[in-house]
């Protein structure tokens, strides 16, 4: 496959959100999903392609030191598939005025830009550029629903997020202060020399803070709870879905290429336990759904970072594993839970009235708590083999924190479930049965999260297919020498620019 | 230049920086937050070009007649820098709106008041309306009624 | 009071950790690996005498995609939040025209900022400037009128136009180089004399594009400010 | 110590001084100024630093077109009549 298509993933829908007000009326809600549609066969070509050997696109045809190289491996091939897929399971059809409508689905187009762009740009600077056209496109998004409530949980988020973009750029800074470059592979090149001391961790640490947003790292996570619980349900299943995988993704990288070093994984490694800890306790106490929902995502998320803080192949295959499992269940799950909304107490019954949207939601919950035949063990199972790997005790803490959170995760999906199959409270049921809107409105979350289900059984009847995959593709990821030979052929002309 | 003009330099910029984080932190008027941010924005911008200059250079433009060789700061943290500034003005923009329409709802500025506000509005929402979700309006309502009535007040109280 | 400190503290102490790091190695000598390797092709590549320009629309020409898009996004976003949803008129308040100075000056002013942001544009592969600079003060060119006669307006469609096809150029360019030279965004047409109006390929044209879609953007933006309380 | 030194150290105090005064003005149109005037000293020592192309975006875009905003936006906000003593108890900085 000619790697120039690489840009067609970013510019496409990028070129369909800038038309799309100028497309007449009748083929408008058609743009956005045929786009996506080619977005999404043009990252299987990719990750065909990709499996043997990664693709490298010198964007503009200038050598990679000097312009912008993108760069897909088999990961970022599958999560240019993925960004497409997602969007358009969690397209916005309608339900809105036409103008909003119009609105809601270039920034939509957009972010599927900036969530591709992200996943191949192999440049520091354009990887910042990409992530904060994902971060405004998110609190366009998340502001779409314009209740007043939502307008100012945005607000916070949006300065949250600035916050922690400025401290990123000034991470950036400091790394093209020291290394006078901004390109992945050549930065990985001299980062032993140049960037392996304080300045690189401070450095790190910055860059991890800004990105970490999005990722919904401990400390920087204030944000989600407010922002899911007042945006849309399909904005929040984009949000913790998507972005804050992609973000994820970034951190990865940086990790493997330019910081492979001790420090920068115990620092993720404990953020990554306070971010479990705090998460899933927090979802333990939370009252209504749609919280509890987005403090469970914060968990996992920090399992995710636990999982990318393992040297080496194993690392990496139980951090995908992770993110790809939560990729699938968490967007089903809010989609779910808009159907039923508000507060525990008023799930009582759930069941009776919609069996199949129980059922779905009692077996996202077992695969999330990680109960054998459902993907969600095999994810927890690597990641625990992967730390008990492990000598440094540290890892063995992450272990146990990961053992309990379970438990504590277990306890109150259960607590739902458990709620939802259970009696009918007195006086609530009268308003829910009566509005009758929960057979009308929800439809199309229904059948997404459907499709999400379907995509979660065939992964657990597929398992032991997908092992090989998986790990190929970790393998890939994780060897940073490969990337740097890829991207930089001969590192002599490199040094002849330098002088 | 001087090292003592440039240590003045960085020392103004990472001042801009600490200012504007403290400002953004402290404050809880949210016109001020906005303002706080841009000037963090501003210092983090000196910083990134201070980064690149060099000494005894001329701007990275050619002049004709000028020897193509001529000692030349560099060019690329410059083309960040006005990335930079435009993607922070957007976002400028996007947090006033934001400020603007809030406080139309909630009658206040005050950080602390809204967010009380907002909380309760959440767990109104949550608790004691229907089970249609007041999140996601489906029929195009622009404003759920829970706060419709409120932005009534405060316009009222305003005026 | 205790958290009022901590964070004084906080930002205090983050100041001087920069300090610290930043003045690990001395300022004014930057090591520009790839900084100094740009310099020194980039008037045979490109062909721009403004090296930022050929920076900003050559060498990091995916990076001006992205900012553009980020001010589509912004402008979007801000149209999502104070837009009218049931298209009701404004209560007009403000409706009483701006001073006979400001209504004077804005007119004279008008075909002024115009020239001026477009000479800004075409030159910015030459001289300071270009698209962006330019693009302001074309949007300050369409929103002094709407200040200084708040009955005037500015069609949003027509904004939109502008806004949709000057991107769509922007890409266009870039896929039309897909095309050619199997990579985007490369420039083309050749570099011209080093200087000349006509040179730096498409460069001007991709500024021209930025130019008309940052100015249209910022307008809309500004505009959309100016609008009053509908009550929705 | 050259007058250049001077004339840098003399406007990074006032710069520094306009961010303070940003953060610490009652009137919160006046501190919309005072962000600009921040901006347009910025930019001058872009042009110290040989940036000319970001002097002039952060005139135009900092000094001007954010200065614009805020003052639109302050103007939107009922700030810029209402005076003071009502918004005195909302403009940031009292203490928690």
């Amino acid at each position: 496959m000619n790697p120039s298509f690489i840009a067609l993933v970013v510019a496409l829908p990028l070129l369909a959100a800038f038309l799309l007000p100028l497309v007449p009326k009748v083929l408008r809600r058609l743009v956005g999903p045929l786009v996506l549609l080619v977005v999404a066969a043009l990252g299987m070509a990719l990750w065909q392609a990709s499996l043997s050997e990664p693709l490298v696109l010198a964007v503009g045809g200038f050598r990679p030191p000097l312009g912008i190289v993108f760069y897909v491996d088999s990961v970022a091939a599958l999560f240019v598939l993925a960004v497409a897929l997602v969007t358009l399971l969690l397209w916005p059809w309608g339900g809105d005025a036409s103008e909003n409508l119009d609105r809601k689905q270039s920034l939509t187009l957009v972010l599927a830009a900036a969530c591709a762009g992200l996943t191949v740009s192999g440049d520091l600077f354009n990887v910042y550029v990409f992530y904060e056209l994902a971060a405004v496109t998110s609190y366009g998004l998340a502001a779409g629903s314009r209740t007043a409530a939502a307008q100012v949980a945005t607000f916070r988020y949006v300065i949250l997020g600035s916050l922690g973009s400025l401290l990123a750029l000034i991470g950036i800074t400091l790394i093209y202060f020291r290394s006078g470059t901004l390109n992945l592979a050549h930065l990985a090149d001299l980062a032993p020399q140049t960037l392996h001391d304080p300045l690189g961790l401070a450095a790190f640490f910055l860059i991890l803070l800004g990105l970490g947003v999005k990722a919904e790292l401990f400390l920087v996570n204030t944000w989600a709870p407010e922002v899911y619980a007042t945006a849309e349900a399909r904005v929040s299943a984009l949000l913790a879905g998507l972005v804050s995988k992609l973000a994820l993704l970034v951190v990865a990288r940086l990790l493997v290429l330019v910081f492979p070093l001790p420090e920068a994984r115990e620092a993720l490694l404990v953020l990554g336990m306070l971010g479990m800890i705090s998460g899933e306790f927090a979802a333990y106490r939370a009252r209504d759904i749609k919280r509890m929902l987005a403090w469970s995502s914060i968990g996992q998320l920090g399992a995710a970072f636990i999982a990318f803080a393992i040297p080496g192949p194993a690392g990496v295959a139980a951090g995908l594993a992770i993110a790809l499992h939560h990729l699938v269940v968490k967007p089903a799950l809010f989609l779910l839970a808009e159907r039923w909304g508000g507060s525990l107490a008023r799930l009582a019954g759930a069941a009776r009235r919609s069996p199949l949207g129980a059922a779905l939601f009692a077996l996202f919950a077992l695969s999330l708590i990680g109960v054998p035949p459902l993907p969600g063990f095999w994810a927890k199972y690597l990641l625990l083999s992967g730390l008990a790997a492990q000598p440094d005790n540290l890892y063995l803490l992450a272990g146990l924190v990961v053992l309990v959170t379970t438990v504590v995760e277990a306890v109150y999906l259960f607590r739902v479930v458990g709620v939802m199959y259970g009696r009918e409270a007195k006086g609530e049921d009268a308003g829910l049965t009566n509005t009758g809107s929960a057979n009308t409105q929800p439809a199309s979350a229904l059948a997404g999260s459907g499709v999400f289900a379907a995509l979660l059984l065939a992964a657990a009847l597929a398992a032991p297919l997908l092992a090989a995959p998986l790990g190929r593709m970790a393998t890939q990821m994780s060897d940073g020498a490969a990337y740097v030979a890829r991207v930089l052929p001969s590192t002599a002309t490199l040094s002849g620019a330098a002088q | 230049m001087s090292e003592f003009a440039l240590l003045t330099l960085l020392i103004g910029a990472l001042s801009l920086i600490a200012i504007g984080i403290g400002g953004l932190v402290l404050s809880r008027n949210l016109f001020r937050i906005v303002l706080a941010l841009s000037l963090a924005e501003a210092g983090a911008n000196l910083l990134l070009v201070l980064v690149g200059f060099r000494r005894d250079a001329i701007a990275p433009i050619i002049e004709q007649g000028h020897a193509l060789t001529a000692t030349m700061v560099d060019p690329i943290p410059q083309a960040m820098v006005l990335t930079a500034i435009v993607i922070g003005v957007g976002v400028q923009a996007l947090a006033l709106s934001l400020a603007i329409r809030a406080y139309v709802a909630y009658g206040t500025l005050d950080m602390n008041v809204m967010r009380s506000r907002m909380e309760t509005d959440i767990s109104d929402a949550a608790g004691a309306q229907p089970a249609t979700s007041q999140h996601a309006p489906a029929g195009g309502r622009p404003l759920p009624p829970i706060s419709a009535p409120r932005l009534a007040h405060n316009k009222g109280a305003q005026g | 009071m205790l958290t009022r400190y901590g964070a004084l503290l906080f930002a205090a102490g983050f100041a001087f950790l920069l300090f610290v790091l930043f003045t690990s190695q001395p300022l004014g000598a930057p090591t520009m690996l790839a900084g100094q390797a740009v310099l020194n092709e980039a008037a045979g590549t490109v062909g721009a005498a403004n090296i930022v320009t050929a920076v900003v629309l050559a060498y990091r020409g995916i990076d001006t995609l992205g900012e553009l898009s980020i001010l589509f996004a912004a402008a979007t976003a801000v149209g999502l939040v104070l837009g009218r949803s049931h298209g009701k008129q404004a209560s007009g308040e403000a409706t009483e025209p701006g001073g006979f100075i400001l209504r004077a000056g804005s007119d004279l002013l008008f075909p002024l900022l115009l020239v001026v942001g477009f000479y800004i544009i075409v030159h910015g592969h030459l001289t300071p400037g270009g698209g962006f600079q330019g693009g302001v003060v074309l949007a300050a060119a369409f929103v002094l009128p709407v200040l200084a006669r708040p009955s005037e307006t500015v069609s949003h469609a027509a904004m939109a136009w502008v806004e949709g096809l000057a991107g769509t150029a922007f890409i266009a360019t870039g896929l039309a180089a897909l095309a050619v030279d199997h990579a985007f965004l490369a420039p083309l047409l050749g570099t011209g004399q080093l200087g000349a109006l006509l040179s730096g390929g498409t460069l001007p044209l991709l500024y021209l594009a930025v130019g008309l879609k940052v100015g249209a953007e910022l307008a809309s933006l500004l505009l959309r400010m100016t609008e009053e309380e509908s009550g929705t | 110590m050259a007058w250049a030194d001077l004339i840098i150290l003399i406007m990074v105090v006032l710069v520094l001084a306009g961010a303070g005064a940003a953060l610490f003005l009652e009137n919160l149109l006046g501190a919309a100024v005072a962000t600009a005037l921040v901006s347009l000293g910025v930019s001058v020592f872009f042009v110290i630093l040989r940036a000319p192309d970001v002097a002039l975006t952060e005139a135009a875009v900092g000094a001007g077109l954010s200065g614009l905003l805020l003052a639109l936006a302050a103007k939107r906000l009922g700030l810029w009549r209402i005076e003071v003593q009502q918004d005195s108890e909302d403009a940031g900085d009292s203490s928690c």
